[in-house]
């Protein structure tokens, strides 16, 4: 069943202290493929049945006053199988 | 994107800049060029602009903060006093203490969260500057009204902050206050104060000495962060190229900051550093001119090499950023390479990138073109300096004249009511909600916090020294009369430590006010200073530093003028300390002090909506004849326990004291309405074993001060007069009113 | 006998581990998360903190520390390990515990005077207690809940692996009100609360998680 | 340019008290659009050019041994323009 996704991310210009801790990890553990990492949220709404675009409208307007804090993030809301 | 440089700005003397967007005034930008003798580049106009804020020039409050100076008592204690990163007081035994509160108030307003964990890290760096252990916090917080949905964002997102970044550095809480009032709705007061301890030989000033030294920046990459003004600079002047979404929140990483603290002790226990300054307001154009002035005025600075975090930051933007978690040192040459050993090991980032110069300019260069030329001195403590014209508020006389009018109760039944009532309203109920979210036990030494009079720590495990310290305001009475509210501020600060049996011995602020642009506001600013330093002057306590946020103001609306202020005090063995409660039953129960009708600006008055009358007026004798009879039933051993009484009076005294421990007291009050709600300054309940009931009473005598017998503890209820109220009821009251408001 | 205090970036609780094992009877000896050995000790605490940051999971950078490597031989071998709080976030992320540590159940970091009951004295560290014995010691963290699939938790209680259980109400959404469970062998375990802030009631509600630092002796001795 | 995502979620059986609050406070606000709610985590990871299949199988083992615990969670790897 599909399931909407809303993905949050700190806006580029924030620091990410998570991302980074992250990013510095991962060569110590010998992965250097990374330039940059940035680590943020991912919300899995399920609905009844498959969504519809009134829903969307509703998610987008909760992900922007609920799921994110638009002074430091940005969210992307969709629709995933 | 061109860069502007000095040689560019003497040949284009007629240049218009954006002054005026950068919060210059034009005769404030006509200084600059009289100073530098050609218009200022723009990077130095943005090191201009950052350090003659009012944030960080003090030039609204500088002509009144002058008497903390002037009225100063003379005090042996003082070791580094006013106008460094935060005041040293002598605690004995070879140990100094250094504590400072300062204001986070706007930021945490638009990002709780960030805005709150930012104002801890500043004011912890500001500590470890001294050269000390950062070794607690507080924070004394202030909201909008508790059930306005706004209140119910803010106030959690607050406390999460204070908690995340504090908790994470290790520092244990150990007090603070939450108050609300309409007046805080869109202006939340989010204060911090931070405790250091040290050796006395460890303390470090931030002066960049001898000429050859480096100047090292350690810790984060710097970010443009809290730039957003300076965008207008990128944008005018420098066309589109450079980036004009820069974000005006901090964020914070206490991460950082824990290794930071880490790596500086180590770096400060091998005296590797000549002068250090950490990088909080105007960032790198405050460090760089505090520490050039502090010491003879020359440094030279390659800008370029500063590491980043976003390279697309401009030269000006890298001057004023407000990156968090970084620090500056003055570094001899041959001390550097174990300077980067130590740093290397706590994985931390470390750059040279200047040094300490002959002569008295500050010269700041960008891929070795010289983007500054200053006299360091002006930038850093040169800054315009205003007399602001002043008035006493209209609502004054109005309101001093009003008498409140307010429902006393007598009977029972309304004893019973009023007593659950007060336990429960939001500024006196159980705050539990909020301090059950910061740790209070890290570190080992944790001896008194939340719901104790005042913080107490151990500052050493052997010989059981001691530091007590508490923060207090009272607004309400500030309101009704500034002069007077500051003065009863400073008083219950003092009494809080005092209580538990410590001697106060120095004094931190932060003054919380509205727009000094409005004459009233100025008054009641400059009414505050007055007051607390004649205080000051009167108890023999210093001002060792402090903080002034204006500006907190909705549209014409004004906080309530809101000094906090901080009063530290030494107990020579914190094991002998007065506990705030009584766990037994049997002790006697007596009132240290007098009981007036006093109402105005009470707790009472405040449920009831009314903000009329006279405030009390201190007697600050009677207070510190008061504290010397603490302390001496402290170390006489009179006491099993003693409580200060102030906002909600007796009632909310008596109200904690059964609950602290779950044993209850039989009370008998003559003008019992009276009796419960008065807060009158200067009370305090004592316990005592029936045995010491002589002693007692020639103490109190000994120091005239008025002592009346309240009753006995012990059973299951509280029980005044003939109203008898279970203890679990009274649990229920206090305790249920945060989890319902705030989850 | 000596004890190893482990100190990775964020570690906050370490000094205190140091003075609990001291009060205890031991000696203490700090070890450092990048050291190459374990300087002789007999036995090793993984104390509280916020390693890293305690970014991405608590515990889930730390567990790749040089020191680690060290700590989870001689785990194998049979030597006590205690990890408290973080600790034993580490070594859940390490395996040498099963189960996570998620966010509590209410979502807020939580401090308080936690009361347990002891419910295995079998343990390296838990010896001077006795079964159902009930001790109050602050509890103080973010990450507390502890989780595991159905037949973790079946293994857990089947072998008597919990060793100690909240009392009252569940703090942070732990399955079964789980505080500390061991491995089978008994010598390594994991704590949620801090023993190590009850050793004096002076600066901590009381003087009941002592027990911990003085069982270790007497693992030794036997 | 693309980049490397990584979705890590909490197993289905695994309590999500994040998720939960999320879901609880919807419908305060008036959203009556969710039936359920989980909260995990996404990752942006940043590579020189785009993604290889070499370096989305080092990412891979990654998010295996370092951004996931596979005790509580499930984690995804994919590449996002
Ligand atoms: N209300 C005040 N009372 C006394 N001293 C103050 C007050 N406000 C500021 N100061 C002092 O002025 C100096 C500069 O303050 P501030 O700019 O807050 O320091 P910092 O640059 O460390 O943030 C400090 O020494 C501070 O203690
Ligand atoms: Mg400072």
């Amino acid at each position: 069943m599909a399931k909407i996704v809303v993905d949050v991310m700190l806006k580029p210009e924030i620091l990410d202290p998570q991302g980074n801790a992250v990013a510095s990890a991962l060569p110590r553990l010998g992965f250097t493929f990374a330039t940059s990492v940035r680590q943020g949220k991912r919300f899995e709404i399920e609905v009844v049945g498959d969504p519809t675009s009134e829903q969307l409208a509703e998610v987008e307007k909760a992900a922007e006053v609920l799921l994110s804090n638009p002074v430091i993030e940005n969210y992307v809301v969709r629709v995933e199988k | 994107m061109a860069l502007d440089t000095v040689a560019i700005a003497q040949t284009t003397p007629d240049d218009i800049q954006p002054f005026a967007q950068l919060g210059l005034k034009a005769d404030e930008y006509a200084r600059i060029k009289e100073i530098l003798g050609r218009r200022p580049t723009s990077s130095e106009l943005a090191m201009y602009s950052v350090m003659w804020s009012e944030h960080c020039s003090y030039k609204s409050s500088k002509v009144h903060l002058k008497q903390f100076g002037d009225k100063a008592p003379k005090s042996d204690a003082l070791l580094v006093g006013i106008g460094e990163n935060a005041g040293v007081v002598d605690v004995g035994q070879g140990y100094a203490v250094t504590f400072k509160i300062e204001s986070h108030n706007h930021p945490s307003f638009v990002e709780p969260y960030q805005g709150a964990a930012t104002g801890v890290g500043g004011i912890v760096r500001d500590i470890l500057t001294m050269g000390a252990r950062p070794v607690a916090v507080m924070d004394p917080l202030r909201f909008g009204p508790a059930d306005a949905p706004d209140t119910r964002r803010v106030l959690p997102g607050i406390v999460a902050g204070v908690g995340g970044y504090g908790n994470c550095l290790g520092l244990p809480n150990i007090g603070g206050e939450v108050i609300f009032d309409e007046t805080y709705a869109g202006n939340p007061l989010v204060n911090a104060l931070c405790i250091g301890v040290m050796k006395h030989s460890d303390i470090k000033l931030a002066k960049a000495a001898g000429a050859g030294n480096l100047v090292v920046l350690y810790g984060a990459k710097t970010g443009g962060d809290g730039i957003g003004g300076v965008s207008v600079l990128a944008s005018e002047t420098f066309g589109s190229g450079g980036s004009t979404k820069r974000p005006s929140v901090q964020v914070g990483d206490p991460f950082v900051e824990k290794v930071l603290i880490e790596c500086s002790l180590e770096i400060f226990a091998e005296d590797l550093v000549v002068g250090i300054q950490d990088l909080g307001g105007a960032g790198l154009s405050c460090a760089t001119s505090e520490l050039a002035s502090g010491g003879s005025g020359g440094m030279k600075v390659a800008l370029d090499k500063v590491p980043l975090r976003d390279p697309s930051l401009s030269p000006e933007e890298i001057l004023m950023s407000e990156s968090q978690e970084r620090m500056c040192a003055i570094v001899e040459p041959e001390k550097l390479a174990r300077f980067l050993e130590i740093c290397a090991k706590w994985d931390v980032t470390v750059t040279a990138i200047g040094e300490v110069t002959d002569g008295d300019r500050l010269i700041i260069t960008w891929n070795d073109q010289v983007i500054v030329n200053v006299p360091p001195r002006t930038v850093a403590h040169e800054g315009p300096v205003y007399n602001r014209p002043m008035a006493q508020p209209a609502y004054i006389d109005d309101v001093n004249s009003q008498v409140v009018q307010l429902p006393i109760p007598s009977s029972a039944a309304e004893i019973r009511a009023t007593v659950l009532q007060l336990a429960g309203t939001p500024n006196l109920a159980d705050k539990s909600w909020v301090t059950s979210q910061y740790d209070k036990y890290v570190q080992g030494n944790t001896i008194q916090s939340q719901p104790d009079d005042s913080g107490m720590i151990r500052i050493d495990e052997k010989t059981h020294l001691g530091v007590a310290i508490s923060t207090d305001a009272n607004a309400n009475w500030s309101y009704l009369n500034p002069y007077q509210g500051a003065k009863l501020a400073l008083a219950e600060a003092a009494r809080n430590i005092a209580t538990a049996g410590a001697r106060p011995l120095a004094v931190t602020n932060c003054l919380n006010f509205g727009s000094p642009e409005d004459p009233g506001v100025m008054w009641q600013f400059a009414e505050s200073v007055r007051g607390l330093a004649d205080g000051c002057l009167e108890m023999g306590l210093p001002v060792t530093g402090g903080n002034v946020s204006f500006y907190n103001q909705t549209g014409a609306v004004a906080i309530l003028p809101t000094p906090v202020i901080g009063v530290l005090g030494v107990i020579d063995d914190v094991r002998t300390r007065t506990p705030m409660s009584f766990d037994v039953a049997g002790l006697d129960l007596y009132l240290l002090g007098d009981t007036h009708a006093d109402l105005a600006g009470s707790e009472w008055a405040f449920m009831h909506g009314q903000r009329v009358g006279q405030s009390p007026t201190a007697d600050l004798g009677r207070e510190m004849r008061l504290i010397e009879v603490l302390l001496a039933g402290r170390e006489e051993k009179i006491f099993s326990a003693a409580h200060d009484l102030s906002q909600g009076g007796l009632s909310a005294g008596l109200t904690e004291m059964v609950l602290r421990h779950s044993v209850g007291a039989t009370i008998t009050l003559a003008d019992v309405g009276i009796s419960l709600l008065s807060e009158s300054p200067g009370r305090v309940i004592v316990a005592i074993e029936a045995s010491k009931t002589d002693a007692l009473s020639t103490l109190a005598a000994k120091y005239h001060i008025t002592l009346s017998k309240l009753g006995t503890t012990g059973g299951d209820s509280l029980i005044i007069n003939d109203a008898v109220i279970s203890l679990a009821e009274l649990r229920t009251a206090h305790t249920a009113t945060f989890p319902k408001l705030f989850g | 006998m000596r004890v190893g205090v482990i100190t990775f970036p964020g570690t906050l609780d370490d000094r205190d581990a140091a003075r609990a094992v001291i009060a205890g009877g031991a000696e203490a000896v700090a070890l450092w998360h990048a050291d190459a050995d374990l300087k002789n000790v007999d036995a090793v605490i993984l104390p509280g903190g916020f390693s890293y940051g305690d970014y991405l999971r608590c515990g889930a950078i730390s567990r790749f520390a040089p020191v680690m490597k060290l700590v989870i031989e001689a785990a194998g071998k049979g030597m006590p390990v205690l990890g408290i709080c973080n600790g034993f976030q580490v070594l859940c992320e390490s395996h040498l515990l099963p189960g996570a540590l998620t966010r509590n159940s209410d979502l807020h970091f939580l401090c308080r005077d936690q009361e347990i009951e002891i419910t295995n004295t079998q343990t390296a560290w838990t010896s001077s207690y006795s079964v159902g014995q009930k001790i109050v010691i602050p509890l103080k963290n973010g990450e507390g809940s502890f989780q595991c699939d159905d037949e973790t938790l079946a293994q857990l209680e089947g072998e008597g692996r919990v060793i100690a259980r909240y009392v009252g109400q569940n703090p942070n959404g732990s399955r079964n009100l789980i505080a500390g469970i061991s491995n089978a062998r008994g010598n390594v375990v994991g704590l949620m609360p801090h023993p190590e802030h009850a050793i004096d009631a002076l600066t901590g509600p009381t003087a009941e998680g002592l027990g911990f630092f003085t069982s270790i002796l007497n693992a030794m001795v036997k």
